[in-house]
């Protein structure tokens, strides 16, 4: 017997005295989800207000160059004399911008794709066996294949990424279409002569929403590690832009010299990438809280 | 369960040209030319051109794909276009050590990992599984390159107790061949122990949450006697799967991993392929790559009938 | 009475969510006795507590979100203060336990064998062999069929009763002192539950333990249990011998448990159906029983003939169909205006793949459907929504059957503007009307499923299927998950709108005691056929085929005066519907042994 | 032996890929050479090609010289030595050129060396090589007298005809068998048996990973002392390891802890981990180090404007872009001259832009004459080089401050050398801007380096053209000697630097890097050759 039944008639929680002792009660209870949330934000924040206080990423000055933090360039220089601090906080659009398009994109087509291979019986020989395809690539290969031979720009390192991830929510999507699918509500809703695109978009849709945004998390800390590797691996986007990973992949051959080029970069991936992990994993105990609380 | 088998088999071939019809376009579609690399800085546009039709790769596209795979239907995989080595033989040099990195790995990462997620699980909300499970998360928020230079740094040059870099075959004797593998072991484990020990974490939570655990507590049993033999067989099925979807990971981090300790395996193969548009190297890697995720799909399936009594084909 | 096997005294349970949370409290200030060799059957509707108690002297609840209170001895010594460790060796030695649901309670990954040998090692310190032997005597003691093959099954090859007798099997394997039975038949089809239930008694007889037996079902306590405790959210309402109980409860709500009790008989000589007369559970006041018309004497509004719904099962090389599932065979009724159709029969038979072909939820292989003379098994996309529209179905489970997201005004309205028979506006009206209709307030629209109890919600289902004004309702177990006060209530509701809206219902049910009060006819399914059909009286009273005859007999009476040890029936197989590529259904003939009524030969 | 081993390894390779490792690993456990005998070198380049005619790649030549040999080789004054030559006659009339042998000389496979296997191989090198494809536009024929002499026949007298056959830059005039040497000169071939001090060992060598070259016991070197590619080529070590390492700092790892000997180019950030370590030693072997230089597509706008070519001398900061790489000052300069600093065609004619530095207003203007009107200038920015890459980074920068629209296209050497064959314009795929960069001595030789052709469409990548330049060239290569080679090269950089065909990034000098035992490293501009290497 489960608690839940007991739920309507047990006196509910006393309300909070006021709002900050609830958000204050929330942070107790979602410790992961209250700070991963924070420091995105943050991050984010930071990201989009850069031009009011970060200083400029770009110009180069090789006579500056590798120069320790100072009251002028806060984490020093790189190897082109620009500043490592701007650079960090530019880098962070980037980084930040193609963990979450990466993100997007991959939920959305995933998502269409999954929802007509779970619903329709007739395309999901076809679909699964191209997302058998394309996941049978080894993801790393094809992102390094794509960036070398279609050209390094952002959009084709987001589109390299995006493919392998593809896959994964497709038969995420799928696999949850398929477990409402047959769900007394939904034949309900077709006994009662709903319209397919409402029983989709009402009622077999909104099942997807809550494991796709812990998904979507997962996915967007993983683009800005692949996205980093890929740098290190000579395949990332243009040295021009910054972003962390290049960055580091640029700058570690002056690491015993000048190694807040290496860790600044390196602190800001780790951070966010944890960050989005935790979020994740919070916004997973929160949305599905039968992982962790049980009678 | 034969016919399933072959019938899996039969379907395996099909996702296989469809991989390398995907892979072979993406390859000639996209700009470059290995005649030019080939030919050098110095070569003339004739030279190359020369060059280009001696290498057959100004025969029409359709050509080319179906001579190929006419090829590889025969088992041949065509050769380099620089050395003109059979990529077979490229990928069997390269093949043990790429197969001792994964090996490795695996004996250390695996058992790891399901010791952490089933501690973790037992304890869930604790301070142990807190500790446990921000490990897991962090292994999955460093980059494996960083992780690779502060393990040479520590315990290759400061320690100066294992080798820095490099691949000693294990016919040379295995303390070295151990020895070599012992750092990108730790570096390509890092992530994989964090996928296996928080899905084993997970799922052992919900099993944890089943009736027949009540069942086994019920029934008086030693608390060890629960996690190992109750729950973690029940959980065995999607942590299988992970292992096994983890080698397609594992497969993707060897190439960083190989890069980082200059191993010579089939990831750098394929990285020096990709730069140099050695077509047949890299189609031919990828297709062997490909296959083997397949048939480890296949094996982790079938494995499932080991696990679970109830999962026949 | 010598010293009690098991002493509660004030326990009181509480939970929380988590540690952040308060407290609430699930079981309040309980204290009852149990002697050895006595049974003691707790007795409540969900919510009661009555699980929570056997799991608070367990004590396996999860510490971090349960607290325990009071004091729970068991042959003097404490159980609630007992370290873990010493906790454990009780557990499944001196006390053991068995659960509702045998599907569940069982390592599917283990063989049988070792799942009840396991118990013996742990707490006997037997050897592997010794353990071995022991469980096979015990499979034979529990009257399981080939113990010694059978040690090496895995549950899932075993019925459902079978399961459940492995299940006592475990829970006697170390003697316990106390045994304690929660809802140990509330899972199992009627036939196999007086199986269950006697074999329980008899092991107690053999053994001399006590049993503490958790059960909403009255009919499960007047059977077997010696002294009575009713709870009511965590309270115990009134506690007595079950005699005493059953004859003269005190408590309004004692009493209106036992008057909701559909009791199997109780419409012997009446022709038509009548709605359950209702006692008040706060007030004690009583609603009389009321009778309905007969159905009316018009052409029907729902024909079947000779459907047939088969599953394929797949095989071989190149997946060819192997063979399929004959899941309805041959099947064929009509419905009249006003009526109730019941089918029955037991889980498996193939009562619900019927209404759910009738409604072309499941694609039949064959036969004819006619709602109101138009052809539904022949229609399509647009045709067959519309079809729909005379044809409207509830569901068994009142939480899945309401899409948690979407609000039950829209839910209700949905059907309506789909089908495009009005306007948003009108739609709501509408549904505001039916909420109404169905004892809910208009009101209540907006509100999300997850605010409303299981009866609250099966009215909202049938206010959605009423919302087309249909002709025919297709009830697939629509009481069987509710409480019993509230199965009766949803009974009564759903009489009354046959009265007052013409309807006709293909009430599908295993509940013989439920379906005796609702139904004008009665249809008995079997194996994917109809073996016996005819009106309620004469379905009930003069059962023909030996199966309905099981059927009827198998139904626990709640009446304690009545109990009568019985049956001591063939152990039963697991009936597989599954045939062959080139299997040829037999040709059926059929006999009528009275004014409609209908036996298969 | 080498054949027969390799034919068993493609058997079991062909036998399936796991099956087969077990052989591989007992082919490979077979020979065991002590540590101490091994040099193991990371060079800057894998070897992906073992044809050093059919590519002019730098590591392919290395290659070669270890296996093959030469007729003449430069000594270190940059004069040719007869190599497997003992006798060379010349006619009076300069018109025929007598060669032989030296007697003794082996291939790998035993086969003596005769002369058809040279006729054969300077035919195929003439065919493939800028020099000798200059050379041979005045040969009338090449022949075998007997089994060791051979004649080449001329139309005209070639002055440079010794130096050329002894020229130590990509191509080298490498002897093959003949049978090696008769292929297709376009076609890469892949045998590697010659008759040099060392033998390609195919088994050990893994593609990509390692490649492994023993002694050979046949070689007999000349007895005159060893000076660059002339005199005895002595292989003290038994075997030469080149393993590929393309991680810099795994290969400075590596040398640190002894697991290799030798980096033939160690990054200056890296060197920093090596100073003050007594066991490591660091060396300039390429006196004239590497040049940079920024090719312009002169059939497209703007740079099809003379005066858009010119802005680009004023816009670039050698010293800047090469301090964004190599920082230290002592690795690099600023080089104003056509045929690069330090060599023997060094001259400072027409480098007023250069003495007056950097000035992007200059160029701004210079720009704004040649009627740039915002067409986009689209620069291939080679990321896998970092000097190339940062390089094109400081050059937008410029550019953009001159006020051109720039547009960086990030791509790999594979996807620029696609590339830069499209003559067209931006718009339709083309480019404007890519870099590269060749040894300094290189650019010393302007009938060798195809870039210093001024052919415009038959000519090398960017295309310029200038008939004046030709004529110069053609002077350049009839000139007796040097003086007049040197008087006509400043000339011919007093009428480029007008025309400008390219502009240059910088001058650098790569460090070696070695484990302090390692000796006799010999420093050439081209090459890293082995010979003469010891330890201890």
């Amino acid at each position: 017997m489960t608690l839940t039944a007991s739920a309507p008639d047990a006196p509910s929680p006393a309300p909070a005295t006021s709002a900050l002792s609830q958000a204050w009660l929330f942070t107790r209870r979602h410790p992961t989800l209250v700070t991963g949330g924070a420091i995105i934000s943050l991050m984010a924040l930071a990201a989009l207000a850069a031009p009011l206080f970060a200083g400029d990423p770009s110009t180069m000055n090789p006579a500056v160059r590798l120069r320790p933090p100072s009251a002028q360039a806060w984490l020093g220089t790189d190897h082109l004399g620009r500043d490592v601090f701007a650079r960090v906080i530019y880098g962070a659009r980037v980084s930040l911008m193609v963990g979450l398009l990466v993100a997007l994109v991959a939920i959305g087509v995933g998502t269409v794709v999954g929802l007509v291979a779970g619903y329709f019986r007739m395309a999901d020989a076809i679909v699964t066996r191209l997302m058998d395809g394309i996941m049978a690539i080894p993801a790393i290969l094809l992102a390094i294949a794509m960036v070398a031979l279609m050209g390094a720009s952002v959009w084709i390192l987001i589109l390299a990424i995006v493919l392998p991830e593809i896959p994964r929510v497709v038969r995420l999507v799928r696999s949850v279409v398929l477990s409402v699918r047959d769900a007394p509500y939904v034949e309900a809703a077709r006994a009662g002569g709903t319209r397919l695109r409402v029983i989709l978009s009402r009622h077999i849709l909104p099942s997807t929403v809550a494991p796709l945004i812990v998904q979507a998390t997962y996915i967007c800390a993983a683009a800005i590690i692949v996205e980093s590797a890929l740098s290190f691996l000579g395949a990332g986007v243009s040295p021009e832009t910054p972003t962390w990973g290049s960055m580091i992949a640029q700058s570690r051959s002056h690491l015993a010299r000048a190694p807040w080029t290496v860790f600044a970069p390196g602190f800001a991936l780790a951070l966010v990438v944890l960050s989005v992990n935790l979020l994740g994993d919070g916004l997973r105990d929160y949305l599905d809280p039968r992982t962790t609380r049980r009678a | 369960m034969v016919a399933y088998v072959l019938r899996r088999i039969g379907s395996t071939i099909l996702v296989m040209v469809l991989v390398s019809l995907l892979v072979f376009l993406l390859l000639r579609l996209a700009p470059g030319d290995p005649a030019a690399v080939l030919a050098g800085d110095n070569a003339s546009a004739e030279q190359i051109a020369t060059l280009r039709r001696l290498l057959g790769l100004d025969d029409p596209l359709p050509v080319q794909f179906l001579s190929w795979l006419w090829a590889v239907a025969q088992g041949n995989l065509g050769a380099s276009l620089y050395s003109a080595e059979p990529v077979t033989l490229l990928m069997s040099q390269r093949a043990e050590a790429t197969l001792s990195l994964a090996l490795a790995t695996l004996t250390v990462a695996v058992p790891l990992a399901i010791v952490m997620g089933v501690t973790a699980a037992h304890r869930a909300g604790t301070g142990t599984d807190r500790v446990l499970m921000l490990f897991a998360v962090a292994g999955f928020s460093l980059p494996a390159f960083v992780v690779g230079y502060l393990l040479v740094y520590l315990l290759a040059i400061q320690a100066g107790v294992l080798p820095v870099q490099g691949y000693q075959p294990i016919a040379e004797g295995i303390g070295g061949w151990a020895a070599h593998l012992v750092l990108p072991a730790i570096t390509l484990g890092l992530i994989y122990t964090a996928l296996i020990a928080r899905i084993t974490r997970a799922t052992m939570l919900e099993t944890l949450s089943e009736d027949f655990i009540r069942t086994a507590r019920a029934k008086g049993l030693p608390m060890r006697r629960v996690l190992l033999v109750h729950a973690l067989r029940n959980a065995g099925v999607p942590i299988v799967t992970v292992i096994g979807i983890g080698v397609a990971l594992l497969i993707g981090g060897v190439v960083v991993t190989e890069t980082v300790f200059n191993i010579p395996g089939v990831g750098r193969l394929v990285v020096d392929a990709i730069a140099r548009r050695d077509y047949p190297v890299i189609q031919g890697v990828i297709l062997v790559c490909s296959g083997i995720y397949v048939l480890l799909n296949l094996l982790t399936d079938l494995s499932y009938t080991l696990i679970d009594p109830r999962i026949r084909y | 009475m010598t010293e009690p096997v098991l002493s509660v005294r004030g326990l009181t349970t509480s939970f929380r969510a988590d540690a952040f949370s308060p407290w609430s409290t699930v079981v309040r200030d309980l204290s009852f006795d149990i002697g050895a060799g006595e049974t003691l059957a707790i007795v409540g509707e969900s919510g009661s507590g009555k699980s929570v108690t056997s799991l608070s002297v367990m004590r396996l609840l999860a510490e971090r979100t349960s607290r325990i209170e009071g004091s729970a001895k068991l042959e003097g010594s404490e159980l609630l203060a007992l370290p873990e460790a010493k906790m454990r060796k009780v557990r499944g030695s001196a006390i053991s336990m068995i659960f509702q649901e045998p599907m569940t309670s069982l390592n599917p990954m283990m063989t049988i064998g070792s799942q009840v040998a396991e118990v013996m090692r742990c707490h006997l310190g037997l050897s592997a062999a010794e353990a071995k032997a022991e469980a096979i005597r015990l499979f034979e003691k529990v009257r399981i069929p080939n113990a010694k093959d059978r040690y090496d099954t895995h549950p899932h090859k075993l019925s459902g009763g079978q399961r459940q007798r492995v299940m006592i099997a475990m829970a006697l394997a170390a003697r316990p002192k106390l045994l304690i039975a929660d809802e140990p038949t509330t899972a199992l089809d009627v036939t196999i539950q007086g199986q269950i239930l006697d074999l329980i008694k008899d092991l107690q007889v053999e053994t001399g333990m006590a049993v503490l037996f958790i059960t909403h079902d009255m009919g499960v306590v007047a059977e077997v249990s010696d002294r009575t405790l009713v709870m009511l959210r965590g309270d115990k309402v009134e506690e007595g011998s079950t005699a005493d109980i059953f004859a003269r409860g005190k408590h309004p709500y004692t009493r209106a448990l036992l008057s909701a009790v559909p009791r199997l008989g109780s419409m012997a000589g009446r022709l038509n159906p009548a709605t359950f007369g209702l006692i008040d559970m706060t007030t004690g006041e009583a609603t009389p029983e009321r009778a309905l018309p007969a159905a009316a004497d018009a052409p029907p509004v729902l024909e079947v003939k000779n459907l047939c719904t088969r599953f394929e099962v797949r095989g071989g090389l190149f997946a060819r169909v192997t063979g399929a599932v004959h899941a309805v065979e041959d099947v064929s009724f009509d419905l009249r205006p006003g009526e109730t159709l019941s089918l029955v029969g037991e889980s498996g038979c193939g009562k619900s793949t019927t209404g759910r072909s009738i409604l072309r939820l499941t694609h039949p292989r064959a036969g004819d459907i006619r709602v109101d003379g138009a052809a539904m098994h022949a229609l399509d996309g647009k045709a067959l929504r519309e079809a729909r529209r005379a044809i409207q179905m509830v569901f068994q489970d009142p939480f899945a059957s309401l899409n948690p997201r979407v609000s039950v005004g829209t839910a209700i309205a949905e059907p309506f503007i789909e089908q495009g028979l009005g306007t948003q506006a009108e739609a709501r009206e509408k549904a505001g009307q039916l909420l109404e209709r169905v004892g809910l307030s208009a009101k209540v629209m907006n509100r999300l499923p997850h605010e409303f109890s299981g009866g609250q919600r099966q009215r909202i289902c049938i206010a959605r299927a009423l919302m087309l004004d249909p002709k025919i309702i297709v009830a697939d177990e629509s009481v069987s998950a509710l409480d019993v006060s509230i199965k009766a209530q949803v009974c009564n509701l759903l009489m009354d709108l046959q009265e007052s809206l013409g309807l006709s219902y293909l009430f599908i049910s295993h509940d013989m005691a439920v379906v005796e009060r609702v139904s004008h006819r009665v249809a008995v399914m079997y194996m994917g056929e109809i073996v016996e059909i005819g009106p309620r009286p004469a379905i009930f009273e003069r059962p023909q085929h030996a199966y309905t005859q099981k059927l009827i007999a198998a139904v626990p009476v709640p009446d304690p005066a009545r109990r009568v040890l019985r049956r001591k029936q063939d152990i039963e197989e697991i009936k597989s519907p599954f045939r062959p590529k080139d299997f040829q259904p037999p040709k059926r003939e059929w006999r009528e042994v009275g004014a409609g009524h209908f036996v298969q030969t | 032996m080498v054949p027969s081993r390799r034919m068993l390894m493609q058997g079991a390779a062909s036998a399936g890929l796991l099956a087969s490792a077990p052989f591989v690993i007992s082919a490979q456990a077979q020979t065991a050479v002590p540590r101490a005998q091994q040099l193991r070198c990371v060079m800057h380049a894998d070897l992906a090609s073992l044809d050093p005619i059919a590519t002019t790649a730098s590591i392919t030549a290395y290659h070669g010289a270890l296996i093959y040999d030469t007729l003449f080789g430069h000594d270190e004054a940059s004069v040719a030595r007869p190599q497997m030559v003992s006798e060379h006659s010349v006619s009076p009339d300069g018109l025929v050129h007598s060669f032989t042998l030296r007697p003794g000389l082996k291939f790998h496979d035993g086969q003596d060396v005769q002369a058809k296997d040279a006729v054969a191989s300077v035919k195929r090198w003439g065919a493939r090589d800028g020099a000798g494809q200059h050379l041979f536009r005045n040969v009338a024929e090449v022949a075998a007298s007997d089994a060791r002499s051979f004649t080449i026949k001329l139309n005209k007298p070639y002055p440079l005809l010794v130096d050329w056959l002894g020229k130590s830059s990509p191509s080298l005039c490498f002897i093959m068998r003949e049978s090696d040497a008769s292929t297709d000169p376009a076609r890469p071939i892949t045998e590697a048996v010659g008759s040099g001090p060392y033998m390609f060992n195919r088994a050990e060598s893994r593609t990509g990973a390692q490649y492994v070259y023993d002694r050979n016991p046949n070689y007999q070197p000349r007895s005159e002392l060893v000076s660059a590619m002339a005199g005895g080529k002595v292989a003290r070590m038994q075997r030469i390891v080149f393993q590929n390492m393309p991680d810099e700092q795994t290969a400075i790892s590596a040398l640190l802890a002894g697991e290799i000997d030798f980096i033939e180019r160690v990054a200056p950030e890296l060197q920093d981990q090596l100073r003050g370590n007594t066991r490591i030693r660091t060396e300039v072997l390429n006196k004239t180090g590497s040049i940079g230089w920024l090719r312009m597509n002169t059939l497209q706008a703007p740079f099809n404007n003379v005066k858009a070519r010119q802005a680009m001398l004023h816009l670039i900061d050698q010293k800047a872009v090469m301090q964004a790489t190599f920082g230290d000052p002592n690795h690099f300069k600023a080089c104003g001259s056509l045929f690069g600093c330090g060599t023997t065609m060094e001259n400072d004619a027409n480098t007023a832009w250069f003495k007056g530095g950097q000035n992007i207003a200059r160029a701004a203007a210079l720009f704004r004459e040649a009627g740039y009107a915002g067409q986009p200038v689209l620069i291939m920015q080679q990321t896998t080089s970092p000097v190339l890459s940062n390089a094109s980074l400081l050059i937008a920068q410029w550019l953009r401050q001159a006020g051109v629209n720039v547009e960086l296209a990030p791509l790999d050497w594979a996807g620029i050398v696609a590339r830069r064959a499209r003559k067209g314009p931006v718009a339709e795929g083309g480019w404007s801007i890519f870099l590269t960069w060749a040894s300094g001595e290189a650019y010393n030789n302007p009938i060798t380096l195809a870039g210093h052709a001024a052919t415009g469409e038959s000519g090398w990548f960017g295309w310029p053209e200038d008939a004046r330049h030709e004529q110069l060239r053609d002077a350049w290569a009839a000139a007796p000697d040097l003086a007049a080679r040197q008087r006509i090269a400043r000339d011919m950089q007093e009428n480029a630097w007008n025309f400008v065909p390219h502009v240059y990034l910088g001058q650098w000098f790569a460090t070696a890097a070695m484990r302090a035992d390692v000796r006799g490293m010999i420093g050439l501009p081209d090459l890293v050759p082995f010979w003469n290497v010891s330890r201890g």
